[in-house]
């Protein structure tokens, strides 16, 4: 509970420390992270196509268009984790997304679509705005206000769209559906890095995501270097609006209809995907390429039950064990690490 | 989450005068009366849209439909007074309900110690990894309700034809009433609260729940052994959510496996309410129990009040989120 | 966690291994069916499922059956066909969660052969075979009995199910269209039950409390639970119209004697069995079947001799109170109720 | 003399937090290149006036002007455009973050900060190393360089020194009079009269909210200050500086209480031994970061060590929870009181926690014979229990009177004190030490750990020094005074060199 405390810490930096080991765990401390995501997408990978052999294009993809919307979910969950917050309000969001696209897209052309979905971009930035508003300005714990602004943004879905229905432009289902460039290189996954890319990298590299990693990692150390601490914690929830509309704009190409509860998923499920994707709840720490990799690790889970005819029931105590272990194991680590 | 700092937000100067500043003061210290009051806002809300509503018919029907939701509440007061919360109680109280309905030919005594063990089960798991390997309650309880909500899923298709269903003295007690208005599982809540009660602020226990929501790493250097009481209390909460379940099985008669997910959002909601900080250290289950029967005469109130669900949902939502920051106001 | 996950998913890798072996025998020359569901936990749609194995069973010509289901929305079923098809079935099962939103991945499925049923909820593809209980023909059913019980006068409540859902709103459809007839008929309430029982129980109660004058109640499917609640009110026990569920049919049936009038509206489950039968039908070139099947619902009164006789008939107080008792489609379903129960697939 | 321009002046400033009056008239004039000291008592408001002035929370009266200007800060970085910069005990630096980055948050120039961090003797620094991997001193003075890499004109260090090993104070002194000479003012918060007379032009001196005096820095101001800081009358009390009982002969034939025979730990711990008899304090004397904190935490049971024993009157013991410590009757008082205590909580819970440490007193428990025990520790003490429902609301001072009352009130042999005056005021300070004394005298032994050399002839009957992971010497404390003691802290003893 005590973090970062500063007497706990001895300043064992003084002695000379013993070079080559340490060396070698702050370069696997740094780059892990970077490529144990993507080894263990491989690896999951070459299971199904081991276990499935005519695994090819059209399974790659499913793979996608499954995991586009989750990911965006997860991409959302990570910008306020690592500002040291939690959005529980994620899923109810992507809903709220899907409904206005589907309803608003039924009868426009391409060109209208693509104006639509950048006004529906922009007020889930505002919708997530909001909740972080009401974060910094209520003091009320983030877990506590997402949780509720989740019931409201939920209700919200349903009185914009009451049943599932709507449509979008095939032209823009395809920027997520189709395969435009290389029949196993699916527009979805070219949507997704680009989405990702043009918000993540541009925020990693200029000052707007040092603030939210130093918010996360010591909010009264950022305070006290000059951060608006408020408005950092605030432009987290923004993003995280906004990858919540992109998963909802996702959900629309991947299923060509508005759907009020088709989001509620994505809250809990993103969380998982974070939380195996090694982003610590800490804050502070970690980065958007683990959790967006475990979103398509975690939709690879029920596509092996099938090949493998597993009773599917199977798929959701195997997340939970999944969630429990990595985090219990992590645990484990960190306390042997501590008793040395 | 975010953690406990000193903040950093200006309050607005005070423009209250001295009375109103010395009521305020007083809530602070007894927001009990405050939730109270509020309950008592929220009767007279409903009798006025529907004048004849408010009967003792309807007091006992509302006391017996809360009992449910206090009884996950209280194991849920347990756990955020050390700081942590437990999202698995829901799919614990379902599991519960489910293998009690499956196992009554067993007798309906075993079946109902079957119930309690498997909380028991859940809760070890928690408590191992909470206390442990110190795992974040959140993500901890979040991956063990799932796994418990899917084993149960896959021991219902083992189940489908066990002849289920609800042991008599379990009904009687969901849906009981005696004399026609004591719901009788008054007669298991209120000596539960009671326990609870003393037992937070009058026993040993009790104490160390508090202390270790304040500080953990104090309790540590104090030669307290912090994870034993951390594993006793996630099973406690588990056990606790567990007997929820039964009494909730008892008031429908029959147990499916999304019996108690509706519980889940309002046992956290009911111990906000009722004060008890999320960061542990402050609060109480008093606070818990008027903050489960205000959520219920909510969401009695949205029923009689007949408007589209929609609209529902948003004031569910929205009500008690003015209710937490009411309370964050009070207690800054 | 690194280090941790490392070594977990070594471990997880291990355990799938040995499955995948396991599984790897395959039977030749038979049909593989899959199967797709998209809300667990359900014992309505445990029951389709069921259905579908005890079909597959009966038959003779099936090898294997390949459930793929989870709690998730039409993007996640879509994802899951996808997977089947891939898989290899000959035949699709599904429970669609989306009237439009499944098409394209039906018409893939079509053109690669394989025979897609539509059960219980319509899709619009053309392609796929819809067997289906008809949902609106439901909600009409129910509500015109306990209009005509009332004798087309008094005050009633319609529990409905969760909003946003479609056959929720089909239902609604239904229950509107037979309101058309008897304007003298007044819903005085109108609640979403989420399907969740205590939800029902404490949303009856809380009406039955309110001082509203109620002469009936109408309920999507949670019936028991009602019936439970009108009883611990002490108020008279007024019609309740409810689905098939054993636990409402047997109070039917033992509350008629204190006056208890009410109806079951049939919801079977087992059009998934009887949509399996459909399918098999088609690839073996066996009988031509219409694109549309609608089963219409029947309605089990307990003030008729012939109702009241069907619902002895259907009562078996062994099984779960909200077990489906309506448990063969004529002419489709060739299974044995024990086959059913047993929920095993060849 | 003429006066130099005024830089900074502070107006009547009042702040008040609920029922809390944290400061009621608060007056600050600081010139142009001087080095000024903001002194005062525990909860005198010195921390507060400090946040005033950075901007870290708004005044409810009173008026801040800088150059003339009237403003009022929002927060610390529009007081940092203003040239206002505040360095402070805990470094304002992100861990998650490297150096460069942190640099990069605050807008501060690199080359700047390295120019200050080579001046200051520490120019090899990993710019791309964590924050978190590095030592809390190096990063008090990355903190420093960073403060001077924005160019204030007013820079405020608030107890920069407090846990700083003597050489790198050294440092921050010669930056905080180049500072002076370069025409700019700091305000230096320290609780080291010591180092305040050294380097200070003028004192301001705050009481309970108040300033009640300002010195100009000459002989016998020390004595000056004091008063002001405490009011005359427990000003005398508290330069009567020798302790009752300090250095009396300690029976030589009883065995020792606790024994430490070859103590080792990793590269931190090397070979320790030493013993410690009934009734006697030993002091520890070190410099920042010798090994100190780890011979602390293994005698608390807070981590284990490599090798050697630990024997307690004279029968082996091991630790593996500070609970079997506890039960072995070492106690602990650590030097972060925010480790020891439950801020939420009343003094009664505080006092009376380590009674729960077993599962046997889980159950019921007896308000009565509770509140009796804690009421006569916290009488013996003098604890303030004005605000005694939630701790927080005590000050320092009260706070660490409350672990010590903890550990009376549930009994020890061995007391194990690291640095319990860090940041208290003098009277405080001196009633604590007393409070040593008197235990020592009941037949307790107390190994205390001091970050202020000259405490430990006060209050101890014997020192050993610490150096690298060693015990470099040991001495009885009459002839522990500070040369001898930094001497040794610094290794250069010839102990030390004819073993090398």
């Amino acid at each position: 509970m005590v973090r970062n405390d500063p007497s706990e810490k001895g300043a064992t930096g003084f002695l000379p420390s013993g070079g080559a080991r340490v060396a070698s765990m702050r370069w696997a401390g740094r780059y892990l992270p970077v490529i144990g995501m993507p080894l263990l997408l491989a690896v999951a990978l070459l299971f199904t196509t081991w276990i499935h052999p005519s695994f090819g294009a059209f399974d790659i993809q499913s793979l996608a268009l499954g995991a586009l919307p989750l990911a965006f979910a997860a991409a959302a969950q990570t910008c306020v984790v690592i500002s040291g917050g939690i959005d529980l309000s994620v899923g109810s969001l992507i809903a709220v997304a899907n409904v206005l696209a589907a309803s608003t897209m039924q009868h426009a052309d391409f060109r209208q679509a693509l104006l639509l979905a950048a006004g529906i971009l922009i007020a889930g930035a505002i919708s997530g705005a909001i909740n972080g508003a009401i974060v910094v300005l209520s003091r009320i714990p983030d877990v506590v206000v997402t949780l509720t602004t989740g019931f409201i943004w939920g209700g919200v879905a349903l009185l914009i769209m009451e049943k599932p229905g709507g449509g979008a432009p095939q032209q823009f289902l395809d920027l997520a559906a189709g395969t435009t460039l290389a029949p196993w290189l699916p527009n979805a996954v070219i949507l997704l890095i680009a989405a990702v890319a043009v918000v993540w990298i541009p925020l990693k590299l200029g000052r707007a995501g040092l603030l939210v990693y130093a918010v996360g990692s010591d909010r009264v150390a950022a305070f006290r270097s000059g951060v608006g601490v408020e408005t950092t914690r605030i432009l987290a929830y923004t993003l995280s609006g906004l990858f919540s509309a992109m998963g909802g704009l996702a959900l629309t190409m991947t299923t060509a209809i508005g759907a009020p509860l088709a989001g509620v998923y994505y809250t809990l499920s993103g969380l998982a995907a974070l939380v195996i994707g090694g982003v610590s709840l800490t804050g502070g720490r970690g980065g958007i390429s683990g959790p967006v990799l475990a979103a398509f690790v975690l939709t690879l889970i029920p596509t092996d039950l099938i090949f493998l005819n597993i009773d599917p029931n199977y798929g959701q105590v195997i997340q939970g064990t999944l969630i429990v272990l990595v985090v219990m194991l992590g645990g484990f680590v960190t306390v042997l690490r501590n008793r040395k | 989450m975010s953690a406990r700092i000193p903040s950093t937000g200006r309050r607005p100067p005070s423009v209250l005068g001295k009375r109103s500043r010395d009521l305020l003061v007083f809530l602070r210290d007894h927001t009990i009366v405050a939730l109270v009051l509020l309950l008592c806002i929220f009767v007279f809300g409903i009798e006025l849209i529907r004048p004849g509503t408010v009967t003792p018919t309807w007091l006992s029907n509302s006391l017996q439909f809360a009992a449910p939701l206090g009884i996950l509440a209280a194991g849920q007061t347990l756990v955020m007074l050390t700081g942590g919360i437990d999202l698995s109680v829901a799919s614990v109280a379902t599991g519960a309900a489910y293998l009690l309905t499956t196992n009554v030919s067993l007798g309906g005594f075993a079946a109902v110690l079957i119930a309690l063990a498997f909380g028991v089960i859940v809760g070890a798991l928690n408590g191992i990894g909470v206390a442990l390997l110190q795992v974040q309650p959140l993500v901890m309880t979040l991956g063990t309700g799932l796994m418990s909500g899917g084993v149960m899923i896959v021991y219902s298709q083992k189940m489908l034809a066990s002849q289920a269903r609800v042991p008599g003295f379990i009904q009687a007690l969901g849906s009981g009433k005696l004399w026609g208005v004591a719901p009788l599982d008054l007669f298991l809540w209120v000596p539960l609260a009671a326990l609870l009660i003393f037992g937070l602020s009058r026993t040993g226990f009790g104490r160390l729940l508090y202390a270790i929501g304040d500080n953990r790493l104090a309790c540590h250097l104090t030669g307290i052994r912090v994870w034993r009481i951390l594993l006793v209390n996630y099973i406690l909460c588990s056990v606790v959510a567990a007997v929820g379940g039964l009494v909730l099985v008892g008031s429908t008669n029959a147990a499916d496996l999304g019996l108690a997910d509706v519980y889940l959002l309002p046992s956290v909601a009911a111990v906000i309410i009722g004060g008890t900080s999320i960061f542990g250290g402050r609060g109480g289950y008093g606070g818990s129990i008027v903050g489960a029967v205000i959520l219920t005469v909510l969401t009695s109130l949205l029923t009689l009040l007949d408007v589209p669900e929609p609209i529902k949902q948003i004031l569910y939502g929205a009500i008690i989120l003015v209710l937490a920051a009411a309370y964050a106001r009070l207690t800054g | 966690m690194r280090t941790s996950s490392k070594l977990l998913y070594a471990s997880l890798f291990t355990i799938l291994l040995s499955v995948a072996g396991a599984y790897s025998a395959r039977a030749a020359d038979k049909y593989v069916v899959g199967v797709s569901n998209t809300l667990i936990g359900n014992g309505w749609r445990e029951e389709m499922i069921c259905s579908i194995k005890a079909q597959a069973l009966a038959s003779g010509v099936v090898s294997k059956v390949i459930v793929a289901n989870r709690n998730a929305g039409p993007a996640e079923q879509i994802s899951d066909l996808r997977n089947l098809i891939s898989a290899g079935v000959n035949v699709i099962v599904l429970n669609p969660s989306d009237r439009e939103a499944l098409n394209p991945v039906i018409k893939q499925a079509a053109a690669r052969g394989i025979v897609v049923v539509a059960v219980d909820q319509a899709v619009s593809a053309p392609e796929a075979y819809v067997l289906s209980n008809d949902q609106v023909d439901y909600g009409k059913a129910g509500a015109e009995w306990l209009f005509k019980h009332l004798n087309g006068k008094g005050n009633v409540v319609e529990m409905r199910g969760i909003d946003g859902v479609p056959a929720d709103a089909d239902r609604h459809k239904g229950f509107t269209e037979a309101l058309a007839n008897y304007p003298n008929i007044k819903v005085v309430a109108m609640p979403f039950t989420g399907w969740a029982l205590n939800k029902s129980a404490q949303q009856a109660k809380d009406l039955l409390a309110s001082g509203k004058q109620i002469d009936g109640i109408w309920t999507s499917g949670l019936d028991a639970v009602v019936v439970d609640a009108i009883q611990t009110s002490g108020k008279p026990l007024m019609p309740v119209i409810g689905a098939d569920n054993n636990g409402f049919v047997g109070q039917l049936i033992t509350l008629k004697d204190k006056g208890f009038a009410g109806a079951a509206v049939t919801n079977p489950p087992s059009v998934g069995g009887a949509g399996l039968a459909v399918a098999l039908d088609v690839l073996q070139k066996k009988g031509d079947h219409p694109k549309v099947i609608k089963i219409t619902p029947e309605v089990w009164d307990n003030t008729s001799d012939v109702g009241l006789a069907t619902l002895k008939r259907n009562y078996d107080p062994k099984l779960d109170p909200y077990y489906s008792m309506d448990y063969t489609v004529a002419p489709y379903t060739t299974y044995t109720k024990d086959q059913l129960l047993a929920c095993k697939g060849p | 003399m003429t006066e130099a321009a005024t830089l900074l002046e502070i107006k009547n400033v009042a702040k008040r937090f609920g029922s809390v009056k944290a400061l009621r008239s608060a007056e600050l004039r600081v010139r142009a290149g001087e080095i000024h000291a903001l002194m005062g008592a525990n909860g005198a408001g010195k921390s507060t006036l400090v946040k005033i002035i950075t901007g870290v929370f708004p005044c409810d009266a009173g008026s801040i002007v800088l150059a003339g200007v009237a403003r009022n800060f929002r927060s610390p970085a529009e007081a940092r455009r203003a040239g206002i910069v505040s360095v402070y005990q805990d470094p304002a630096l992100v861990p998650d973050l490297t150096l460069s980055q942190n640099m990069r948050l605050a807008r501060v120039p690199l080359e700047s900060v390295t120019g200050y961090l080579a001046e200051m003797g520490i120019g090899k620094v990993d710019l791309s190393a964590y924050v978190r991997d590095l030592p809390q001193p190096i990063l008090r003075l990355i903190d420093l360089a960073r403060a001077l890499a924005s160019e204030p004109k007013v820079l405020l260090l608030d107890e920069i020194t407090a846990a700083l090993p003597s050489d790198m104070a050294g440092k921050v002194f010669e930056m905080m009079r180049r500072w002076r000479e370069r025409g700019h003012a700091v305000i230096f918060i320290s609780h080291r009269m010591a180092e305040v007379s050294a380097i200070c032009d003028r004192t301001t001196v705050l009481r309970d909210g108040a300033t009640v005096g300002v010195t100009e820095t000459a002989s016998g101001s020390q004595e000056q200050i004091v008063s002001l800081m405490l009011g005359t009358d427990i000003a005398k009390a508290a330069q009567s500086v020798a302790q009752p009982g300090v250095g009396q002969s300690i029976p030589k034939d009883e065995p020792p209480t606790l024994e430490v025979r070859g103590m080792g730990l990793r590269n931190l711990l090397h070979d320790l031994s030493f013993s410690l008899r009934p009734g006697e304090v030993l002091g520890v004397a070190a410099l920042e970061g010798q090994g100190q904190d780890e011979l602390f935490d293994c005698l608390a049971g807070v981590r284990r060590f490599d090798s050697g024993t630990i024997l307690v009157e004279g029968k082996e013991v091991h630790f593996r929870h500070p609970g079997d410590a506890i039960k072995a009757g070492l106690v602990f008082v650590p030097a972060n009181r925010l480790q020891a205590l439950l801020q939420q909580r009343a003094i009664r819970e505080n006092v009376a926690l380590p009674m729960f440490r077993s599962p046997r007193s889980w159950g019921p428990l007896s308000m009565a014979r509770e509140r009796e025990r804690v009421q006569s520790a916290v009488t013996r003490l003098q604890i303030d229990t004005r605000a005694e429902a939630e701790l927080r609301r005590l000050s320092g001072g009260n706070q660490q009177k409350v672990v010590l009352a903890r550990w009376i009130s549930h009994g020890f042999k061995t007391l194990l004190c690291f640095d319990p005056t860090r940041g208290i005021d003098v009277g405080t300070k001196r009633q604590i030490y007393s409070l040593i004394r008197e235990l020592a005298a009941a037949g307790s032994s107390i190994l205390l750990f001091t970050s202020e050399l000259p405490e430990i002839r006060l209050a101890c009957d014997r020192a050993i020094v610490m150096f690298a992971g060693r015990i470099v010497n040991e001495m009885p404390a009459r002839e522990a005074d500070e040369a001898t003691l930094l001497l040794s802290a610094h290794g250069l003893v010839p102990r030390v060199a004819a073993e090398a």
